[in-house]
């Protein structure tokens, strides 16, 4: 598999904070990628460098051998770079539906088509999306209503709608109900699977993190610690004394 | 154009005008800084963009005109119309005081913590009652009080400072620095940042949010009211000039960044100087202008310095 | 509980399988079907018949809409409450009814042992602190950024007649963690998660409160701070006596360390039991704690 | 379309037509009326539509009166000889010129606006908040005070539109039919626009930009679009209010930052921010009170504006429009979901 | 008297705003009139008799706010006489709509001369055109430039005015002669409309040292001005300025009014006389009785020339013996009139001819009139100070 992000030699502090230093590595196209490391060691700093949130002190970034380290927040977006927040961001005032037709690929429209109403295979699409996790009874409630695991999964499904090629998650599962967590799990997998779309997610739950990867890379104190596959990770002593504690 | 060269030319023909011109934007400028200050305050702990805040500072000057015009302390006390003039500026604090905590009570409490325009439009018709009830009571002549104190000159005569603006400067100054130790030290004051920086972890550890927001509006407004004290002293109010000042706090608040006080004075002095600056090169006449141009050059340059940190600002 | 039975218990959030997919609704139906009808005289039989804080048929919501139908829930002095349930089912409306964050529509609160009991329902939040010693540690970020660790903690001791008392409740905690006590001069911005955590945590506990409530403590945690903070609040119920109520998403480790689980499905209490049972209870464990 | 609605629709345009010679003695406020519901539609496409709250549109209005002067004047005289203070001589306009002048001054009012939007935008757009409020309030009253000493124009002399060459109550009817061309074309224009994508994408902009920036929306693009399109609509406006007036000032008539700029915004929150309908029915709601407070509380008029104003905020934060939503949601097409209980139980 | 009909006049006057002020004056001047003419038997037409009754609205100082309120005035009140509104901006605004109503118009106000080169059918003042307003300080100032072996030409002058119609029109008056005469204008500048502080323009006025500082700013130009001339020691040999009595400067600021030359319409010492008023003293006398809060000031010429408008209408109902507006019209196109506010002729433009301008010196807290000659009491104190 060929790398679609690469990420090589990025720094990047805040005043005396060392956030991510010397860090480098690399997303697979059409892999799941994982991020793990303690509180602060930097893995949101790291993902906010990658989707232009600020800008990287030394080191460069590249989506498909294109340098994008100097690129704004919506130039990155619009070559498919998708990310979600750690807090839920959806358009709460709006119902599901219309939250979803939003989300069409507005990169790929020109503005001429801005112009046009939706058309019937978007909204096909919309549905066919909010069954698949599992919202299609609450389409017509307003999404700011929704609790929050279902919020979630709203602003995921409007991941997939806009049809991106890269999808960051930020600990998605955080504050979900186990049980649910399954079912996410369940269609990220599948997302990954039937519609090819690259995943490169953060988290803390091991539960999830290590059922799901296909390689996982651990940060502490702003520097790579480790990478490999769940297997070897979970075994790795250095993550074990850094993050994961005694067993 | 010749004009402007002229101007110019005058700045390096006699180069102590430019003292001279700094010094008056100094003084006008500590008083816009005092105005932006409470404004910072309230935006600041409640979240509310004020617009009536010019209004409450000439509200200020009104009130400290009227105390000295009845002449009733005077006859009361036996005291001349210098000290009452004085004694206003204490008065007008609290009258308006007890003003603002009233507005906030009967308004502010009910557009706290919503969105922008609620606020800032709530204050507009807040602005405009105030403006019009004062020329209903006073009339819209322009009115002034006098301090019976010399002037100072300088430099040939060239510079001159009225003892009355050194007065009026200092007490803004003591005032600044009274509410500034205030907020370091008193508990309120400590209350009042504790819920400017997260008004629901301030209630979960016993604060009572409402009562240091009434506070704050109410000391916002006696800040205005003293500084109206002092401008009707030295310069000239009228109900509707309101107004100019409401546009200088915000200028100043904007240019300055919020929670930034100390970048508010820092700010309000500079806006003063660079007004005095404008107006002798460009004319008088653009004085506002200069203003609000000034902070849209401000901006713009937080707006670069935000996009090279590819970030937007707000 | 043996020392031994405790070491193997699990460790951060647990590690298991994911293979337990069931969708929202049928989360809800299935819990519907298993909802026992929860008498309040079991409920005070877990509370040991002597409840400190007690909650009967409490309604509340957000402006009109009502969340909570019901609910009953009764605590004993130096016990600890753990609730859980489906995202949305109102774990966290009944914290913040307890504290008066929202709008009570019928129903009471009340604070205190044996017959002396106080009704609390209606005091306002800034007087929960003060009057009835209940101290909340909110679900997302509450430390002040832009003071000092130090004021922080000064902050937590506001209520009490004289600075200097605060002051010394801040060095006890000092003393106590430090790992705050290195960052005493620092902003509050720059810590980082778990530090932030222990920081609302001990702020919490200037002013000696007698019922914690705490939302989620372990959101957002590394796993080796998860135990960290398990831990506080292990010797905080333990050794300081204190009565907590928490809400706990990481259901398999609040249910291990609460003495009383109870199970909350839209608005109203499902299951109800000792901590140890509902881990048993296959029902919970398919349900909520995700097999 | 259904039947229901195009009887209102086509009741309300014969209404519309009719209305000057209904009232023939209210022609002016009719048309200011116009102009009420002009200017608010068009503050709530960015404002209400796209959540950017400008104080400055009243920009476009005095700019667009200024363009149509220049261009009115300018195609028969020597502007700046005109505009001087003690000129002497009278100045007559044909027929063919005045409309001419009129035609042309007003589109080119509308497209002016609309480039300086542009040009505005590009800067102002990358603030929010209150700073986009005070920035573009910022731009008005700086705008004012440079034309209010720009010789060539008039300066604070304000300058002189040609005088209608016919009838006076002929003039009356042709200002209020201009208005309302004006404002039915808007309307129109702005009910199609909601219905569109790129109404939708404005909309996610007000909820969440930062969201719609991270979703690959070109938020700058629909930004500046929408704006110009107002600052067209805006100014057009403001050249026939230049042709209305007859003569104006820089400050107290064309850039009236604190008037017609800010009772724009009072008009939109009157009816409902973000609502097709809310505008026009505040505008609708505002000039009668306004007119009435005028006539009847003589020298307490601002007192009483400034209590409404005050009363509105407070008590009706989502105006007559919102209120209307939630008494009666289904006229809104919002469908409450019955099978819930929690909303089911709530009371 | 008390039993006669009644003539319908309308007004936009500002009763808020930054005229406010004046308005007020004006409105005061046009009601006193109204009084004193029913009370010497109301006007008389044929063989009945008739009494004024004005309907004011509130123009706000605005000028699209006058305009329809005009218009509200002829179409909805069915007013068909007008009396004019305060200032030059506004009587632009409203003279527009009156023209083409076709309804007679007396304003006491508006004083810009472009007012009067628009062909105006309708319009008439009474008052004179500001270019006049402090062109005679420029006169003024070459005479005694000459008297002390000087060439006018090396007189500077300074002009501060504000941005509005009415000032601006004065300035162009002022610089027209100043540039008649070759004289150096040094200091050009125009005052915002909010001012309270001209240090700026105050301390150039020092470096540059000019002969003539010119200032017209209605009433809060004229009070900033003395005030801070006073405060910081200006010592120019001459200050012009406008609206001294409006602005009551020598009861406000008292010495430092000392020697400011105030031009004016009207004053009370002149010799002007009429049936209704009596002479220009008793006019003053009876309007300090009739608004006691005139008592301790000057009578501003705005209320002496808004009372003389309404003379001029009813001068020109008697002549036209009708109430036809268009006989009114012709009427008060040939006005010939003499009155306690001065004569009154109306050029084909519409503007009082018959009139001069005075300016007064304030000489120990009183106002003398010092130009022109044919008026003057007292001799100019020069240099100031
Ligand atoms: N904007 C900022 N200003 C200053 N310091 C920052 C900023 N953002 C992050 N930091 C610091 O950088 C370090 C890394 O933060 P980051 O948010 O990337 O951690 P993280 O790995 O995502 O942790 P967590 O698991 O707790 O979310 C922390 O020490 C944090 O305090
Ligand atoms: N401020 C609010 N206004 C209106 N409704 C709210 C508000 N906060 C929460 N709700 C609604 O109340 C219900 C219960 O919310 P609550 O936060 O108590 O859930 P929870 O059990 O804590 O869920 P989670 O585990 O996701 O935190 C949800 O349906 C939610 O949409
Ligand atoms: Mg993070
Ligand atoms: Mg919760």
């Amino acid at each position: 598999m060929s790398a679609i992000i690469e990420v090589s030699g990025v720094s990047k502090s805040f005043g005396g904070v060392k956030a991510n230093a010397d860090i480098s590595m690399t997303v697979a196209e059409g892999g799941i990628t994982g991020l793990i490391g303690p509180n602060g060691s930097g893995k949101t700093t790291l993902f906010n460098s990658i989707v232009g949130y600020h800008p990287i002190d030394a080191g460069s970034i590249r989506f498909r051998s294109q340098e994008i380290s100097r690129m704004l927040v919506p130039e990155i977006a619009r070559l498919g770079l998708l990310r979600t927040f750690q807090q839920t961001r959806i358009y709460g005032a709006m119902n599901c539906v219309e939250n979803m037709l939003i989300s069409i690929p507005h990169r790929k429209l020109s503005l001429m088509d801005a112009f046009g109403r939706n058309t019937a295979e978007d909204h096909e699409r919309a549905l066919h999306m909010l069954e698949f996790v599992g919202l299609y009874e609450k389409r017509f409630l307003q999404s700011g209503s929704l609790s929050f695991g279902q919020q979630k999964l709203l602003e995921f499904a409007m991941a997939l709608m806009n049809e991106p090629t890269v999808l960051l998650l930020d600990e998605p599962t955080a504050g979900i109900n186990p049980t649910l967590i399954n079912g996410l799990i369940d269609r990220l997998q599948r997302a990954n699977s039937e519609f090819g779309i690259t995943l490169f997610i953060i988290e803390h739950n091991m539960r999830v993190i290590m059922n799901m990867a296909d390689k996982i890379y651990c940060l502490a104190h702003g520097q790579m610690l480790a990478e490999g596959r769940p297997d070897e990770i979970q075994d790795d002593q250095r993550v074990i004394d850094a993050y994961l504690g005694a067993h | 154009m010749d004009q402007i060269m002229s101007n110019l030319g005058l700045l390096f023909e006699f180069p102590i005008v430019n003292l001279k011109i700094i010094l008056d934007g100094v003084m006008i400028g500590s008083l816009f800084a005092l105005a932006a200050y409470g404004l910072a305050l309230v935006w600041g702990v409640m979240n509310v963009k004020n617009l009536a805040q010019g209004d409450f500072v000439i509200a200020g000057g009104y009130v400290s005109w009227f105390l000295v015009k009845t002449e009733w302390l005077q006859s009361l006390l036996g005291v001349s119309d210098n000290f009452v003039i004085l004694l206003g500026v204490l008065v007008a604090f609290v009258v308006m005081g007890a003003i603002g905590w009233v507005c906030y009570k009967l308004i502010i409490t009910k557009v706290i913590e919503r969105d922008l325009f609620t606020s800032l439009l709530a204050t507009f018709g807040l602005a405009i009652m105030m403006a019009q009830i004062m020329n209903l009571l006073f009339g819209s002549d322009t009115q002034s009080l006098k301090l019976e104190y010399d002037t100072l000159y300088f430099a040939d005569g060239l510079i001159d400072l009225p003892i009355a603006k050194l007065i009026g400067v200092c007490m803004a100054a003591g005032l600044a620095l009274a509410v500034v130790l205030f907020m370091k030290t008193s508990r309120m004051g400590q209350a009042i940042r504790a819920t400017a920086q997260d008004s629901r972890a301030a209630r979960v550890l016993g604060i009572d949010t409402e009562k240091v927001y009434a506070f704050t509006f109410s000391l916002n407004a006696a800040i205005c009211g003293a500084a109206g004290a002092i401008i009707v002293m030295v310069w000239v109010i009228q109900p509707f000039y309101g107004i100019t000042y409401s546009v200088r706090a915000f200028v100043i608040v904007t240019a300055a960044g919020l929670g930034n006080l100390p970048g508010v004075i820092a700010a309000g002095l500079g806006i003063g100087a660079a007004e005095q600056y404008g107006s002798h090169i460009f004319g008088i006449g653009y004085q506002q202008a200069i203003a609000v141009l000034l902070l849209l050059i401000i901006l713009i340059y937080k707006l670069l310095r935000q996009r090279r940190l590819r970030q937007v600002l707000q | 509980m043996s020392d031994k039975e405790k070491k193997s218990r699990a460790s951060g959030y647990h590690v298991g399988s994911v293979d337990t997919v069931i969708s929202v609704e049928a989360v809800t139906e299935q819990a519907a079907a298993i909802a026992q009808k929860v008498e309040t005289a079991d409920l005070l039989a877990l509370a040991n018949n002597d409840p400190y804080l007690l909650i009967s048929d409490l309604h509340a919501g957000y402006g009109r809409m009502e969340i909570l139908h019901g609910i009953n829930l009764a605590v004993g002095r130096k016990q600890s409450l753990c609730l859980i349930g489906p995202n949305g089912a109102g774990k966290s409306t009944i914290l913040h009814a307890i504290f008066g964050f929202n709008n009570i529509f019928s129903g009471s609160i009340k604070v205190g042992s044996g017959e002396d009991k106080r009704d609390i329902t209606s005091l306002s939040p800034q007087d929960k602190l003060r009057e009835a010693g209940i101290a909340y540690i909110l679900q997302d970020k509450s430390v002040f950024p832009g003071m000092t660790v130090e004021e922080n903690l000064w902050m937590g001791g506001f209520l009490k007649d004289d600075p200097k008392h605060a002051k010394e409740a801040a060095e006890r905690v000092f003393d106590k963690y430090s790992r705050l006590a290195d960052r005493r001069k620092h902003l509050a911005k720059v810590l980082s998660g778990g530090e932030r955590r222990l920081l609302e945590i001990s702020r919490a506990l200037v002013m000696d409160p007698e019922i914690l409530l705490v939302d989620e403590p372990s959101i957002g945690l590394e796993p080796r701070f998860i135990d960290m903070v398990f831990e506080i609040l292990r010797d905080l119920q333990e050794v300081e006596g204190k009565t907590i109520v928490m809400v706990e998403q990481n259901a398999k480790k609040g249910l291990e360390f609460a003495d009383i689980g109870y199970v909350l499905v839209s608005g109203e209490v499902a299951i109800a039991g000792k901590g140890d049972d509902l881990l048993e209870n296959p029902d919970v464990g398919r349900l909520f704690l995700g097999g | 379309m259904s039947a229901k609605k195009l009887v209102l629709y086509g009741t309300l345009l014969a209404l519309t037509i009719a209305a000057p010679f209904l009232f023939p003695n209210f022609k002016t406020q009719l048309a200011t009326l116009w102009l009420m519901i002009i200017v608010a539609l068009s503050w709530d496409m960015t404002g209400g539509q796209m959540g950017y709250n400008s104080l400055g549109n009243i920009f476009f209005y005095g700019t667009g009166m200024y363009v149509a002067a220049v261009v009115t004047i300018g195609i028969v005289y020597d502007v700046g000889e005109y505009t001087q203070a003690s000129g002497g001589g009278i100045y007559v306009w044909t027929w063919g010129q005045y409309f001419a002048g009129m035609a042309l001054g007003t589109l080119a009012a509308g497209l002016f606006c609309a480039l300086c939007a542009f040009l505005i935008g590009w800067i102002t757009f990358g603030l929010r908040g209150p700073y986009f409020a005070i920035g573009t309030l910022g731009v008005a009253i700086a705008a004012g005070e440079l034309v209010s000493n720009w010789e060539w124009v008039g300066g604070g002399q304000g300058i002189s539109m040609p005088n209608y060459p016919g009838d006076f109550d002929q003039f009356k009817l042709v200002i209020y039919y201009l208005y309302a061309v004006l404002g039915v074309i808007l309307f129109m224009f702005v009910a199609w626009l909601y219905q569109t994508r790129f109404g939708a994408a404005i909309n996610a902009i007000r909820d969440d930009e930062g969201k719609a920036e991270a979703m690959g929306i070109h938020t700058l693009r629909y930004k500046l679009i929408t704006w110009a399109m107002s600052a067209f609509f805006v100014g057009a406006a403001g050249a026939i209010s230049a042709f209305q007036l007859i003569h104006f000032e820089p400050l107290e008539t064309a850039y009236q930052t604190i008037n017609l700029g800010i009772f724009m915004v009072v008009c939109v929150l009157l009816g409902g921010k973000g609502t097709l309908w809310g505008p026009v029915v505040g505008a609708v709601m505002f000039q009668v009170f306004k007119e009435a407070t005028w006539n009847y509380f003589l020298g307490w008029q601002w007192v009483a504006l400034g209590a409404l104003i005050v009363v509105v905020v407070v008590f009706f934060q989502d105006g007559f429009m919102g209120w209307l939503r939630y008494k009666r949601p289904e006229w809104f097409g919002i469908r409450v979901e019955s099978k819930d209980a929690a909303t089911e139980g709530a009371s | 008297a008390a039993d006669c009909d009644e003539i319908h006049l309308g007004s936009a006057i500002s009763l808020t705003g930054k005229y406010a002020t004046n308005g007020v004056h004006a409105k005061n001047g046009y009601e006193f009139a109204i009084k004193k003419i029913a009370e010497n038997g109301g006007v008389k037409i044929g063989d009945k008799c008739y009494n004024f009754r004005v309907s004011y609205y509130d123009d706000e100082s605005k000028g699209d706010r006058g305009a329809t309120l005009a218009e509200r005035l002829i179409n909805q009140d069915g007013v068909q006489y007008m009396l004019g509104p305060y200032s030059s901006g506004l009587t632009k605004a409203i003279a527009p709509v009156t023209e083409k109503y076709q309804i007679p118009m007396v304003e006491a106000e508006g004083a810009s001369r472009s007012l009067f080169n628009k062909g105006y059918k309708y319009l008439f003042a009474v008052l004179s055109t500001s270019e006049q307003y402090l062109a005679s300080a420029i006169t003024l100032a070459a005479e005694m430039a000459t008297a002390n072996g000087k060439d006018p030409s090396s007189v500077k002058v300074a002009v501060a005015v504000e941005n509005d119609p009415f000032s601006l029109d004065i300035r162009a008056g002022v610089l027209e002669d100043a540039g008649k005469q070759g004289m150096k204008i040094v200091i050009d500048e125009k005052l915002p409309r909010d001012l309270s502080d001209m240090t700026a323009i105050l301390t150039k006025v020092k470096l540059l040292k000019p002969d003539v500082l010119i200032v017209s700013g209605h009433s809060k130009g004229a009070a900033t001005a003395v005030r801070q001339i006073g405060e910081q020691k200006i010592s120019v040999p001459m200050v012009a300025i406008t609206h001294c009595e409006a602005a009551d400067v020598t009861g406000n600021f008292g010495e430092f009014a000392e020697n400011i030359l105030c031009s004016t319409q009207w004053a009370e010492t002149l010799t002007y006389e009429d049936p209704i008023f009596g002479s220009a003293a008793n006019y003053e006398k009876e309007f300090k009785a009739a608004y006691s809060e005139y008592a301790s000031k000057k009578v501003p010429y705005q209320t002496a020339q808004a009372s003389a408008a309404v003379y001029v209408f009813k001068d020109a109902f008697e002549r036209a013996g009708s109430l036809d507006k268009e006989k009114v019209r012709d009427a008060i196109a040939a006005t010939n009139l003499s009155t306690f506010y001065g004569d009154i002729k109306f050029s084909d433009s519409g503007n009082n001819i018959a009139k001069p301008m005075v300016l007064r010196q304030i000489q120990g807290g009183e106002y003398n009139v010092v130009a022109p000659s044919k008026f003057a009491s007292h001799k100019l104190v020069w240099p100031r100070k």
